[in-house]
């Protein structure tokens, strides 16, 4: 590609484990070619000559839990031809944000701070970026799929709109043909969660937790019922598909459970 | 006033930055901000199982995700009254040297070493550098390779679970990382040569606390139900309270450790000062040869401690290897003997001593407290910041210097941000 | 048709023989599941398995592999390096399957993915008894006549090989030392009483007669809305199901580059994005509506097509389907019998 | 790679060279492409109704109507409406680049059974693309077909597809060129306003037996349009219809297209007769 029509590319972390930016350092064979392909204006975590100009695509890793952390994410924005959320945390929350939608926040907060008082920042519930900002495309996982990542990215700065299949779990993991856990009465979240991990999970005998957030046309209820049937509680279901699930299964849950 | 802010700070894990405050030549502040957001972890764990709450746990950071989940295992399954069999103890041997074998070749080489050749990354160094750069990729993704065969994915792997594995790796897969390991140590031993060669001032130099992990089996390792000192003491992990006394910065949504009211130091350096002559084979060789009197008093050695931790991991790797495949059963997953207990797990991350301690009650976690090597280590980094700054104002450097000085010492010790924030139980102890 | 026969014992050195022919692949026991997957060892060949978790057709069109590489616009593909291939094991549905399968990539339009990987496979059938999921009596699969390069089945003793094309003629030519000629009248009694005994063996009771009417006649059934609600859209049924084809066709490129391979890789028609056209609009927007379609097009078209359905009994959908969506509910609901929702 | 399997691929694309494209409509551009190896330029071969598969490397292939006639061989044309990521990179070629083409694909209209009868052509919106080369490829060959009548409807003149083209066709003698509109933005339209079913008060003289109908347009128009020819005794195996389905192959295989079973519509159609559509569950 012709230097002058290399991409104007940032990278930012919010809050997060830095594990979708670690997932393209960990990239050795691509590492080069990701560098070569554009002009990677800000990515802290691997250099430091790093400038606020702007952009054609920005990739956004981690959730919003601070107010300044919002503002930073607006200004990125607005200097951002395209906006792409990476990662679990950006895409729905993340862990930190599995209880978001009910009420507790400040009790959490406070027992692990106590109360103490943050000079440099104002802390907020963590939630997804989409919550403060347009998001153009969404590359989920806990951590993101290296393989999947560069594919999208690859398209990305040929201004091209990448398609990542929007089936579950459940169909790479009998490509791998792996015994169902479900069957076994196991709770695994295959069939709700979007796939692109190749179902590393179940094809370590170990159910799915979610991690990759809701596929598109997650059939919440008819999952509820299955497992409350192999003789699970409403408390456990719940618990573990809120635990990776954030924002995107607070509609689902509440429709089938009236309340959170 | 003058006032010298690093904001991000670049080439670490995590949000944070650097603030120094100065009036003519007196320095009147010196902090490590930690500036990542909060996540709660330690309250959302609470009521999740305890196969929840490694899955929740990795996930406070990208870098240590194999050491978080070990340190959650290992007091899990004390809770729990779990004994999980020799090939389980093996394949964690394996998965938490693939982690530290990554973590440091990420840190010395691809984050720390552009900074002592004048380098804003290690890209552009591929001209100059390029066997040492290629030679750091080639190690760190075999440490990957390693973390991904045994944890199921190099981040975040779920592999390893409460009580077991889900999966072994095939055999094949196994001696096929032997066999890498043999071929990268030579690469290693000439890395601790140019991290050796590395020219490191000596002028904010103070003496300090060094705490590791004190291996069961009397050598070098890294992990341990008891913590060794550097003064000579050696304690059991359940009164890690004692030893890490944290208290709460309003600068940070970390907070500092202190021991006795002394700042010390955690890591590979720690390790180095405190196990290092228990070394054998190369390691031990070139720790011989490398090691003075200087390691107490300079945290920049850290990365020189972890190029020689290198070279024992490549060492050891074989080894371990060999006792998993040796056992060919593999074993189910052990079940808890007990819903209801208490237990405190405590293994080296790779810059660290990291503990995580659980209540259990009925099955579930009732109550957690995690404490992580860069909060033990920040009160020291602060420490050493303030001496290079208070050296550098009497010779009228300009901003830069100073600013570069204080990026080579934050980043010696590898902080780790993401970590950092997650700590909990706050008994505001102000000295 | 010719027919030989082989001593049970020598049947390691056989498939030992016939590795001269090309990567031996047949069904290993894993734990809980049963696959198909390359052995050098003929030891691990488990005989007993009733049906492999994938069927045959991933060695026929992977889930996935590129169709070609393209640089601008120059596109290159290379089929030629294959491997020769024999699949082991195939029981007679599987067989009726791979016919299916044959047809339909060679109908109108040869798909060289396909047809290059099959010359290049020979299939060795084995005989089965079948157990509470099977019902290829039902779909009139339970024997084949062709579709094999040899077919074994299993009496005792001894195995009786059929030969059923030139290569399988070459095969059993190959070591002749352990194949016997001489079939022999008792041979063939055993044989008749060994078909007398798997035919009782069958234990699922389905009836498949009129199906393509009561489709007809239950296009708007309530019954089709009722699955839909519980059907998770994992698209299980069809990943396993022997005849079930359908792909998906996805462009990869290289980093800054026009440069890459065109995917292809198996689809469903149980997702959403399945027959989703411009503007947003989906022909089958609800699940009951692509549920619907799957059995429509086993039980119904397939049959106006050629007079038998697509479903050829072997029972993975049964065993695969989380919530019980599978040939038999169905059909059983369709006829109004008894089901357990 | 032996030659012989190359060349029995037909999933690899040919390479055509993009001659012209202009504007016909917002949103909706004409593209002219020849295959850059002449002597397949000149031989190859289809009939209206048939379809290609256009392929833009890396981003993927989508099936476009071929708008040129047989009868005129050397070009193909198309009518491409701009709607996603197939298409908007097509927007984005410039005339004298190199595009991957593969087909003909589908059944086409049945034009040897069409021939020597009357030919109602009825088309609305983009359904004006496939019926462009039925409606060319009879007047090229006038002398073996009937009367032949052209109803064409837009909502504005404006939105028009090959509106000059058409608009002339209004002087030839040998068809009844009807065009309308819904509405008259511009106050200058020569033409009829009013719904296409409107047009057809001018059908005086059908014989309905001896009489083919191709109607293409958005799937609202069709039920009016039926009505319409059943009031005017059409047989429904005369009705003509093309149909739109996901296509990722062409050729049978990807499934996508699948209707009511075991019909694909890349093959058995897209064009189909509206006794196929009564009979056949989940056509339209
Ligand atoms: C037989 C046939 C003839 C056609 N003729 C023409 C024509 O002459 N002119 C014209 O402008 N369009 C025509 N189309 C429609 C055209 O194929 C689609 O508009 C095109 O595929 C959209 O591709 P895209 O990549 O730009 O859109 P995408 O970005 O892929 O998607 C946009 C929307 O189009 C849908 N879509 C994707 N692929 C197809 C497909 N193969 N068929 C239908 N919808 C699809 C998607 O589901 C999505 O909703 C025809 C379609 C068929 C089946
Ligand atoms: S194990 Fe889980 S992911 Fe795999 S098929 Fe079963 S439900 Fe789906
Ligand atoms: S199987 Fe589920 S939990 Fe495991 S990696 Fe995939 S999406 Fe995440
Ligand atoms: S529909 Fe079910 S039983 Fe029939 S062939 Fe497919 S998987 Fe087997």
């Amino acid at each position: 590609m012709l230097e002058n029509q290399k991409k104007d590319v940032g990278l930012y972390g919010f809050t997060g484990c830095n594990g979708d930016q670690l997932t393209i350092i960990h990239s050795e064979d691509k590492l080069l070619d990701f560098w070569q392909s554009v002009h990677i204006k800000s990515f802290s975590l691997a250099k430091s000559d790093n400038d606020d100009s702007d952009l054609d695509i920005a990739l956004v890793e981690g959730s919003i839990s601070n107010q300044e952390q919002a503002e930073h994410m607006k200004e990125i924005r607005k200097r951002s031809k395209k906006l792409i959320a990476i990662g679990n945390c950006a895409c729905y929350g993340g862990v930190q944000a599995m209880e978001l939608g009910s009420k507790g926040w400040d009790q959490r907060f406070r027992k692990v701070y106590g109360d103490a008082f943050f000079e440099l920042r104002t802390p907020i519930e963590s939630k997804p970026i989409d919550v403060f900002v347009d998001v153009d495309f969404y590359i989920p996982g806990c951590p993101i799929n290296a393989d999947q990542f560069f594919y999208c990215f690859a398209h990305l700065i040929q201004d091209h709109v990448p398609t990542i299949p929007d089936h579950p779990v459940c169909a790479e993991c009998r490509w791998r043909e792996n015994d169902c856990l479900l069957l076994k009465g196991i709770l695994c979240l295959g069939p709700l969660t979007a796939s692109g991990c190749n179902a590393v999970c179940p094809s370590h005998n170990l159910p799915c937790l979610g991690c990759w957030g809701p596929v598109e046309e997650a059939n919440v209820s008819s999952e509820f019922n299955l497992l409350k049937e192999k003789g699970l509680t409403q408390e456990e279901i719940k618990r573990r598909f809120r635990m990776h699930n954030g924002s995107g299964i607070i509609k689902p849950l509440k429709k089938i459970l009236g309340v959170l | 006033m003058r006032e010298i802010l690093v904001e991000p700070l670049a080439r670490v894990e995590g949000e944070g930055g650097i603030t120094i405050r100065t009036e003519g030549k007196k320095v009147k502040e010196v902090r490590f901000d930690i500036l990542e957001g909060t996540r709660l972890i330690e309250a959302l764990v609470v009521g999740k199982t305890p196969e929840e709450d490694v899955s929740i746990t990795c996930r406070i950071c990208a870098i240590c995700t194999l050491s978080h989940r070990y340190a959650a295992l290992r007091g899990l399954e004390k809770a729990l009254g779990i004994q999980v069999p020799p090939k389980v103890q093996w394949m964690r041997s394996l998965m938490h040297l693939g982690e530290c074998l990554e973590s440091h070749s990420l840190h010395a080489y691809i984050l720390a070493l552009p900074d002592f050749f004048g380098y804003p990354s290690v890209i552009p160094m591929l001209d100059q550098y390029n066997e040492e750069v290629t030679g750091a990729l080639t190690l760190k993704k075999f440490a990957n390779r390693v973390m991904e065969v045994t944890s199921g994915r190099m981040i975040h792997g779920e592999n390893p679970t409460v009580g077991g594995f889900g999966r072994y790796p095939d055999r094949e897969v196994l001696q096929q990382l032997k066999q890498e390991a043999k071929e990268l140590l030579p690469f290693a031993e000439k890395g601790v040569k140019l991290f050796a060669d590395l020219d490191i001032p000596s002028f904010f130099e103070q003496e300090t606390v060094f705490m590791c992990c004190e291996p069961d089996e009397k050598e070098y390792g890294l992990v341990g139900d008891y913590i060794r000192i550097s003064t000579g003491e050696v304690v059991p992990v359940e009164q890690y309270q004692k030893l890490t006394n944290e208290r709460f910065v309003s600068h940070s949504a970390a907070k500092h450790c202190l021991y006795k009211k002394r700042p010390y130091t955690v890591g590979a350096l720690a390790r180095m000062n405190n196990l290092g002559d228990r070394l054998k084979g190369k390691a031990g060789m070139l720790f011989k040869k490398y090691w003075n009197e200087r390691w107490l008093r300079n945290p920049v050695f850290n990365n020189l401690a972890q190029a020689i931790e290198i070279v024992w991991g490549l060492e050891q790797i074989p080894m371990v290897v060999d006792h998993i495949i040796k056992i060919k059963e593999d074993p189910e997953i052990v079940k808890p003997t007990q819903r209801k207990g208490d237990g405190v797990g405590a293994v080296e991350a790779p810059r660290g001593t990291l503990y995580h301690h659980y209540q259990i009650k009925e099955g579930l976690v009732a109550d957690a407290n995690f404490v992580i090597p860069t909060g033990q280590n920040l009160e020291d980094c602060e420490k050493y910041m303030r001496n290079a700054v208070e050296k550098l104002l009497t010779e009228a450097v300009d901003d830069d210097a100073i600013r570069l000085q204080c990026e080579i010492i934050v980043r010696a010790y590898d902080p780790c941000i993401s970590c950092s924030t997650h700590l909990v139980t706050i008994e505001c102890e102000d000295e | 048709m010719r027919a030989v026969k082989l001593r049970k014992q020598d049947l390691p050195a056989f498939l030992k023989c016939v590795q001269s022919f090309g990567e031996l692949w047949g069904p290993v026991r894993e734990k809980d599941r049963q696959v198909l997957k390359k052995t050098d060892d003929v030891n691990q060949i488990d005989l007993t398995t009733i049906r492999t978790s994938l069927p045959f057709k991933k060695l026929l069109f992977p889930p996935r592999f590129s169709m070609f590489h393209f640089s601008g616009n120059k596109y290159t593909t290379s089929l030629e390096h294959l491997p020769n291939r024999i699949i082991f094991g195939l029981h007679p549905c599987d067989i009726h399957a791979l016919l299916i399968m044959d047809d339909f990539f060679t109908r109108s339009f040869d798909d060289p993915y396909y047809t290059e990987r099959r010359k290049k496979t020979a299939i060795i059938g084995f005989s089965c008894i079948p157990d509470e999921k099977c019902f290829c009596h039902a779909t009139k699969t339970d024997t084949v006549e062709e579709g094999f390069d040899l077919f074994l089945t299993d009496l005792d003793d001894f195995f009786l090989i059929w030969v059923g094309s030139s290569l399988g003629d070459d095969m059993t030519r190959e070591c002749p030392k352990i194949i016997d000629e001489g079939i022999l009248p008792e041979d063939l009694k055993k044989y008749v009483e060994w078909r007398k005994y798997r035919n009782s063996q069958f234990k699922m009771d389905i009836d498949l007669t009129s199906m393509p009417e009561i489709f007809d006649l239950s296009y708007d059934s309530v019954i089709w809305e009722e699955e839909g609600e519980k059907c998770l859209s994992c698209g299980a049924c069809t990943i396993v199901c022997p005849t079930c084809p359908c792909y998906h066709v996805y462009d990869k490129i290289e980093m800054g580059k026009i440069e890459g391979e065109r995917m292809r890789q198996w689809d469903s028609c149980l997702f959403k994005e399945y027959s989703m056209v411009a503007e947003g609009h989906n022909f089958r927007e609800s699940r009951a509506e692509r549920l619907k379609l799957r059995f429509t097009h086993k039980l119904q078209a397939f049959v106006g097509e050629y007079g038998k359905p697509a479903c050829v009994g072997c029972g993975r959908c049964i065993e695969t389907c989380p919530v019980d969506i599978d040939i038999a509910t169905i059909v059983r609901r369709l006829r109004g019998e008894e089901v357990k929702v | 790679m032996t030659g012989l399997t190359a060349l029995k691929n037909a999933y690899l694309p040919e390479s055509m060279r993009l001659i012209r494209r202009y504007p016909l409509i917002e949103g909706v551009h004409f593209f002219q492409v020849r295959a850059v190896d002449m002597t397949r330029a000149l031989s190859l071969d289809y009939l209206p109704g048939q379809f290609m598969m256009v392929s833009i490397p890396g981003i993927g292939e989508a099936p476009f109507s071929i708008s040129s006639t047989p009868s005129r061989p050397g070009l193909l044309e198309f009518g491409i409406r701009r709607v996603g990521r197939v298409t908007n990179a097509i927007f984005q070629l410039k005339e004298n680049q190199i595009i991957g083409v593969r087909g003909p694909y589908g059944n086409g209209f049945p034009v040897e059974k069409i021939k020597g009868n009357d030919l109602i052509i009825v088309m609305g919106g983009l359904g004006a693309i496939p019926l462009r080369s039925l409606l060319l490829y009879a007047l090229d060959n006038r002398d073996q077909f009937g009367n032949i009548y052209l109803l064409h409807g837009a909502k504005t003149p404006s939105e028009m597809l090959f509106r000059e083209e058409f608009l002339n066709f209004r002087y030839r003698d040998d068809l009844t060129c009807l065009l309308t509109v819904d509405q008259d933005d511009t106050g200058k339209w020569p033409c009829y306003t009013g719904l296409v079913t409107r047009l057809f008060q001018q059908l005086t003289d059908i014989i309905p037996q001896k009489t083919y109908v191709a109607v293409c347009g958005p799937p609202v128009m069709y039920k009016f349009v039926v009505a319409e020819l059943l009031k005017l005794n059409i047989p429904k195996h005369q009705i003509l219809m093309t149909l739109e389905r996901r296509m990722k192959c062409g050729v049978g295989k990807c499934g996508h297209c699948i209707i009511g079973g075991y019909i694909y519509t890349c093959v058995d159609g897209p064009i189909f007769t509206y006794w196929d559509v009564i009979h056949m569950k989940g056509l339209i």
